[in-house]
């Protein structure tokens, strides 16, 4: 029963395919798979712009909305159907095609992630031997749609954001992958469901998850700095610093275009946070050993909600960081000290099984990171900054 | 058709293409993208013989065609930085002006 | 083609010790490079990490050596060897290797010691010196190259070790470039050098051409082992000598260049201009006995063939030229007054006396005296050092006096280092050492090489007792005749006298007739202690001369010079005795002289021919050349000025078109070249693609 | 040949002819990364996914987004170039790339009879890749990682602004 609980996607997907002909299932199945993914993910979407705006509001006591439906539950709808029949402008001067273009890059490549993500046990679009360098490859070519967005609009605030955005974007990119490597380096393999078989099994009632490792606390640390960076959230939301540039990249945008830009965004913080939850925090495997009997996909689901809550408190609680600030952190502590974590994990992997492996590689991390903390953000004297992103 | 040929054409069409890019435009920036083109150019050869080519398994003409693209960053880098430079130098990116070499 | 493989032969018998021997070489060298990376005011620093590694590799030498001892004392020969190949070209390779025996044990603890305590003594040297760091970075490189020298196994790594040496010591000597003299002085001694070197490089050739092998020792198909020194005996050279003995002497050679034998000497009393401290590492404890050591090292070569209580042409030559050699020097020392030229002449003869001793007794006769030579020697270099430090930089000894009260602890060691020099009878270690030479003479005599050795030995002691004693009453007795106030050196310098000075006593201990341990050691046998020995008749005999001989020395000198002080400028009291042979002494037989009249003058007369020749017969060529051409310009000139005007404007055309033409290429636009480039690999592939179809 | 080759074929080159060919350097680089992403889909056609995958993470992810930084940096996008986009010498340029293409096109025909038939998949796994990466080739990759670095500092190098008052 609970199997079938647990298979229940799966499942029903065999069970429309059977009605075709042999030829055609394989290609049917993967259609549905699809089409349930672009259904799922905007509707999660849908929920987590309510919980945000909730959740803010809560934060900063006030309420959120609370007019449409019962508690504003249907806010979100509100608001689709309100970007939907906004009118689409083009500003006079932008290069309409480039600024058509942008929105569904965006959208396009960070669904395209999704498609490796393990949401369940055998739930998995396609089960790449190289899904890890493929989720990477989608998440660079983000950057390409964020800047065609700047560029296209010919304003210098969308400049100045994609600018920023495309910057930071790339640095952040290396310690994301950085610390993902660490995983691949454990697991001996980039495809995304050995990571998670490999972290499903227990020691007593606990999970050999890898961020109860020293090399994967670290990364794991890392990997949430870094993909909040990756995905322009507060406190790294430099690129639409509203008090700044307005709305950044996407000033320029309006009506259904604006509302790919959005859920692009929210997509990706979904799926950066789904592959946390398979690098990190086991995917679908359950916390303790007894619970396992609960289906898969909640638990990735609850996981990757737990994660999205996670974003919204820190941008609830932190101020914006300065760019130079951001820049310093990310190259002269993130990457030196994932660099190093490298190392340790590769420590972890000779020094063999046993107690005092825990205790030296711990030791490493804790070191590392009060040495790169000391040596690399030293405050420097604050002089004046000057600006060059398109001298 | 010979499927390797069909890659090999392709692969020299493009190769072609960006000489003909780097050859014929003014700007300096698009000599790099022309180079950049035929950089792909001899990696796609260099796949399509590693797949049709006896013996796969040795990975050899995959592994050229990662270093290549290893390489490939390097350069586009270092072009960029010294196209940037000359910018600065001869306030143009323009390769007909720029001839202070000429004898 | 040549493919470098650099293969350990696998040495299962080759100990720990003897594999990671080349650490002792490396290791200075190693710290050399490092601190010539090092900036200036990283004085400090620098010395640490020299002496340091110094430090290192004596450890290291010293567990060597225990091991050869060990070794020793189970009653085995221990030689060790490590080969491997350097250079591979086709069927033929090159090998390059290094070797433990005790030769090698006994010598790379002298060099390390010795060197270190050098070391430590040249941090207050030249402390008030700018290129300190410099210094430190050619000593370090120079012990490195030594240790090379010491431990190496193959003749050609020798070679090169002792060509590093020999840079090190031009650049040492010439550590003062800013003083003409130094400068001088440097060139002198590398080109001296290089003179023997060439023979020695000869010597090399010949030696693979025979034996198709450059290493020493390779378990049966070595150089020096029998087999083939057998094939080398059998090929016979010129004048009665066999191959091994011409190989032997050319190698010998180049061991006369570099320990300043007759007639190669001149150089090094020159090479006094440099610092002390090298003065005393290289010009009298290691470099200079390198050239003994290469000696001992192919002994083999010389003494092949040999019929017991015989002796080969090569002994033979050896004994002459070192024996002649010491004679020699020591008479020129009396007549000095630079405090160092008179130790540089008494290193000459002293090093006379270990070629000899090797020509006559052994191995472990010449390397005796050397061993001991080392520490006395480098003892009194470094006394002197230390009164020309006290006595305000001071070279002349004339210009010194009664310094025993004014620096009582330099006079002390001093005084020993002098007495173990003169072979003050028993006490001294210098004295075991000389008469183990001036016994073996003794017992050569009847091995058909004369008692002319003999004869010249002794008496070479005597002048050594004599000049010793001047030098010694000049400086350290009579009254203060110098300038300003002379003052005790530092700690840093003092200390390693004492230990020097210690050593300089103590050492004789091991080779004594009752107990001839180094000598059962490096010959491997086993050496029974028994005072019966100093029953002997033969050694009561020898003991009586000598020391009849070196007291007669002393007394001699103390009674011409002892107690006195005469001015500087009144003249010395042999030379009132007898100017002519005084003014003979004082030039040095006119050695400089002479070569400055044939060797030299030669290389001016040839300059000049060359000169000469350039100036006027191929320049004449080249002026005739220029004759020609500017006769055809004028007839040009003439034929365009009357008629061809036209033709000369049109060929002025061609010109300009034909260089504008060029000039075009040039267009200074990456694109043509680029399009140029490109247009190359079409052709090249079409060739290409043409030769290959069909 | 299959018919998606033909589309991606096609795809990669109107790319290739779109970067070289159009006026603004933005659009050139943005039709470069059209070509690039056809190139990795030929890759992944050739059952080459780890360089497919790589090709897009270093090209469309790096080397296109280093371009138009150049572009913008350069103004070139901004300043119309004055005498059109084409050098006085592109005919010869032209010549040259055609005859180029004439010689490589002939080769591939002429030699199109001795090549290789179609033949199964090499089944060859990232793991694979790695060792290779690790062990046969680990000399060049280490090289490789060594010629990035320099180039990395390199190019920050040659880019910097030397500010007034240093050197």
């Amino acid at each position: 029963m609970l199997e079938r609980l647990d298979q229940v996607f799966v499942l029903f997907k065999d069970w429309l395919v059977a009605f075709l002909p042999a030829s055609w299932q394989g290609v049917v199945g993967v259609i549905i798979c699809v089409v349930a993914i672009i259904a799922v993910y905007p509707t999660l979407f849908a929920l987590a712009v309510l919980m945000e705006r909730k959740g803010l509001g809560r934060m900063q006591n006030r309420y959120g909305p609370n007019r449409v439906g019962p508690f504003g539950i249907l806010q979100p709808v509100a608001d689709g159907i309100k970007s939907l029949t906004k009118e689409d402008i083009v500003p006079l001067r932008a290069d309409a095609v480039v600024h058509f273009l942008a929105p569904v890059v965006l959208v396009v490549a960070v669904f395209m992630g999704f498609a490796v993500l393990p949401m369940g046990r055998n739930m998995v679009l396609v089960d790449l031997d190289t899904s890890l360098l493929f989720f990477f490859a989608m998440m660079a070519s983000t950057e390409l749609s964020v800047f065609m967005a700047g560029w296209s609009s010919r304003n210098k605030y969308s400049l100045l954001g994609a600018m920023r955005a495309v910057a930071q974007m790339i640095s952040y990119e290396v310690p994301l992958l950085l610390s993902s490597i660490v995983i691949v380096m454990m697991t001996g393999s980039l495809s995304l469901v050995r990571v998670v078989e490999a972290q499903n099994h227990f020691t007593g009632i606990l999970p050999n998850w890898y961020v109860f490792t020293p090399w994967g606390f670290a990364g794991f640390i890392v990997f949430v700095i870094a993909s909040t960076a990756e995905t322009n959230r507060s406190p790294f939301d430099l690129p639409e610093g509203e008090s700044e540039i307005i709305a950044g990249y996407f000033t320029e945008y309006s009506g259904f275009k604006f509302a790919l830009f959005f859920l692009g965004e929210y997509v990706e913080m979904f799926a950066v946070a789904g592959l946390g939850t398979t690098l990190f925090l086991g995917g679908w495997a359950g916390p303790i050993s007894f619970l396992s009997w609960v289906p898969s996909w909640i638990w990735f689901f609850a996981k990757v909600e737990l994660w999205i809550c996670f974003f919204i408190w820190i941008r609830g609680t932190l101020p914006r960081l300065r760019q130079d600030q951001l820049m310093n952190f990310a190259w002269k502590f993130v990457l030196p000290f994932t660099l190093f974590n490298l190392v340790v994990a590769a420590v972890w992997r000779f020094m063999g099984e046993g107690w005092l492996r825990w205790l030296v590689c711990w030791a490493l991390v804790v070191g590392v990171y009060a040495l790169a903390g000391r040596s690399g953000m030293r405050r420097e004297k604050i002089g004046t900054r000057i600006y060059r992103y398109a001298d | 058709m010979n499927p390797l040929a069909g890659y090999l054409l392709v692969a020299a069409l493009l190769f072609a293409i960006g000489l003909a890019g780097a050859l014929t435009r003014r700007n300096a920036i698009l000599v790099l993208i022309g180079i950049e083109l035929m950089l792909n150019a001899a990696n796609l050869n260099l796949i399509a013989f590693w797949r049709y080519g006896p013996h796969p398994e040795f990975l050899t003409g995959m592994m050229f065609a990662i270093f290549s693209i290893g390489v490939a960053a390097a350069e586009a880098a270092v072009g960029l930085g010294l196209i940037i430079q000359i910018h600065r130098l001869a306030q143009t990116t323009d390769l007909d002006k720029i001839n202070r070499m000429k004898g | 083609m040549i493919q470098e493989t650099v293969s350990f032969t696998p040495l299962s018998s080759a100990s720990t010790i003897a594999q990671i021997l080349w650490l002792i070489p490396a290791v200075p060298i190693v710290a050399s490079g490092a601190i010539a990376l090092m900036k200036q005011p990283l004085r400090k620093p620098a010395a640490t990490v020299a002496i340091g590694s110094l430090g290192v590799s004596l450890v290291l030498s010293l567990f060597a050596f225990a091991h050869v001892l060990s070794g020793w004392a189970q009653g085995e020969a221990v030689r060790e060897t490590v080969n491997f190949t350097w250079v591979q070209v086709g069927a033929a390779h090159v090998d390059l290797g290094w070797v433990l025996d005790p030769l090698a044990a006994v010598m790379m603890v002298m060099v390390s010691l010795v060197g270190l305590l050098i070391f430590i003594y040249s941090i207050g040297y030249m402390e008030h010196d700018e290129n300190f760091t410099r210094f430190f970075c050619f000593l370090a490189l120079f012990a490195g190259a030594m240790l090379g020298v010491v431990i190496s196994n193959s003749i050609l790594l020798l070679f090169m070790c002792w060509e590093i040496v020999g840079l090190t010591s031009y650049l040492l000597i010439g550590f003062w470039y800013q003083k003409p003299s130094a400068a001088a002085a440097a060139k002198k001694a590398f080109l001296t050098t290089r003179v023997g070197d060439v023979f020695f490089l000869l010597g090399i050739v010949w030696l693979f051409a025979q034996t198709g092998t450059l290493l020493f020792y390779n378990g049966g198909t070595g150089a020096l082992e029998p087999l083939a020194l057998g094939g080398m005996l059998a090929t016979h050279a010129a004048w009665g000598l066999t191959a091994a003995g011409a190989i032997g002497l050319l190698i010998f050679a180049g061991a006369v260049g570099k320990s300043g034998q007759l007639p190669l000497h001149v150089w090094l009393p020159d090479a006094m201009e440099g610092p002390t401290p090298v003065s005393a590492l290289i010009h009298a404890a290691t470099m200079v006995a390198a050239g003994v050591y290469l000696v001992a090292r192919v002994y083999p070569l010389m003494q092949a063939g040999v019929v017991p209580g015989g002796t080969t042409t090569a002994l033979t030559a050896v004994t002459w030229v070192g024996a002649i050699t010491a004679v020699f020097a020591a008479l020129i020392a009396i007549a000095q007054n630079d405090i160092k030229r008179i130790l540089a002449y008494s290193t000459v003869s002293q090093l006379g006396y270990m070629m000899a001793g090797l020509g006559l007794g052994g191995v472990a006769v010449g390397m005796f005296h050397l061993i001991t030579h080392a520490f006395f020697k480098s003892l009194l270099f470094m006394g002197a050092g230390s009164v020309i430090h006290g006595s305000h930089e001071e070279q002349d000894v004339r210009r010194m006096g009664g310094l025993r009260r004014a620096m009582p602890l330099t006079f002390l060691t001093y005084a020993a280092g002098m007495l173990a020099l003169c072979g003050f009878p028993i006490f001294f270690s210098g004295f075991w050492s000389k008469d183990g030479i001036l016994a073996a003479a003794k017992h050569a005599e009847a091995s058909g090489i004369g008692a002319g050795p003999f004869a010249l030995l002794v008496f070479g002691a005597l002048l050594t007792a004599f000049y010793m004693t001047r030098q010694v009453s000049y400086v350290f007795f009579g009254t203060w005749r110098g300038h300003g106030h002379p003052h005790e050196s530092s700690r840093v310098m003092t200390m390693p006298l004492a230990i020097l000075a210690f050593f300089a006593i103590a050492l004789g201990a091991i080779g004594t007739p009752a107990w001839e341990w180094f000598k059962g050691f490096l010959e491997n046998r086993v050496a029974p202690f028994s005072l019966a020995a100093f029953g002997a008749p033969e050694f009561f005999s020898l003991l009586g001369t000598s020391s009849l001989v070196v007291f007669i020395g002393l007394g001699l000198g103390w009674w011409m010079y002892g107690n006195k002080s005469p001015q500087p400028e009144e003249p010395d009291a042999l030379e009132k005795a007898l100017p002519p042979v005084w003014a003979v002494l004082r030039d040095k037989f006119y050695f400089d002289e002479i070569y400055g009249a044939t060797v030299i003058a030669f290389y001016y007369g040839w300059a000049r021919v060359a000169d000469w020749l350039d100036r006027y017969v191929w320049g004449g060529a080249v002026a005739a050349v220029a004759l020609l051409f500017r006769g055809w310009a004028q007839l040009n000139r003439l034929l365009d000025q009357y008629g061809v005007n036209g033709g000369f404007d049109k060929s002025c055309e061609e010109l300009a078109s034909g260089g504008g033409l060029l000039a075009r290429m040039q267009t200074g636009r990456v694109q043509t070249y680029l399009r140029l480039l490109a247009l190359a690999v079409v052709v090249l592939a079409a060739i290409l693609i043409w030769s290959s179809r069909g | 040949m299959s018919f998606a080759f033909w589309v991606v074929a096609a795809l990669t080159v109107a790319g290739g002819l779109a970067a070289v060919l159009l006026k603004n350097l933005v659009h050139c680089a943005l039709a470069l990364t059209i070509a690039f992403a056809g190139l990795a889909l030929l890759f992944l056609q050739l059952d080459a996914q780890f360089a497919g995958f790589a090709q897009i993470l270093v090209y469309i992810g790096a080397v296109a987004i280093l371009i138009v930084f150049a572009v913008l940096l350069t103004r070139s996008s901004e300043t119309p170039a004055q005498g059109g986009i084409f050098s006085h010498t592109w005919l010869a340029g032209l010549v040259v790339a055609a005859g180029l293409f004439a010689v490589l096109a002939w080769a591939v025909i002429e030699s199109a009879g001795g090549l290789p038939h179609e033949s199964s998949a090499p089944a060859v796994t990232v793991m694979q890749i790695g060792n290779a990466l690790m062990g046969r080739y680990v000399l060049p990759l280490e090289i490789l990682a060594l010629l990035l670095t320099a180039a990395l500092i390199g190019a920050a190098i040659v880019a910097m602004h030397e500010k007034e008052g240093t050197k």
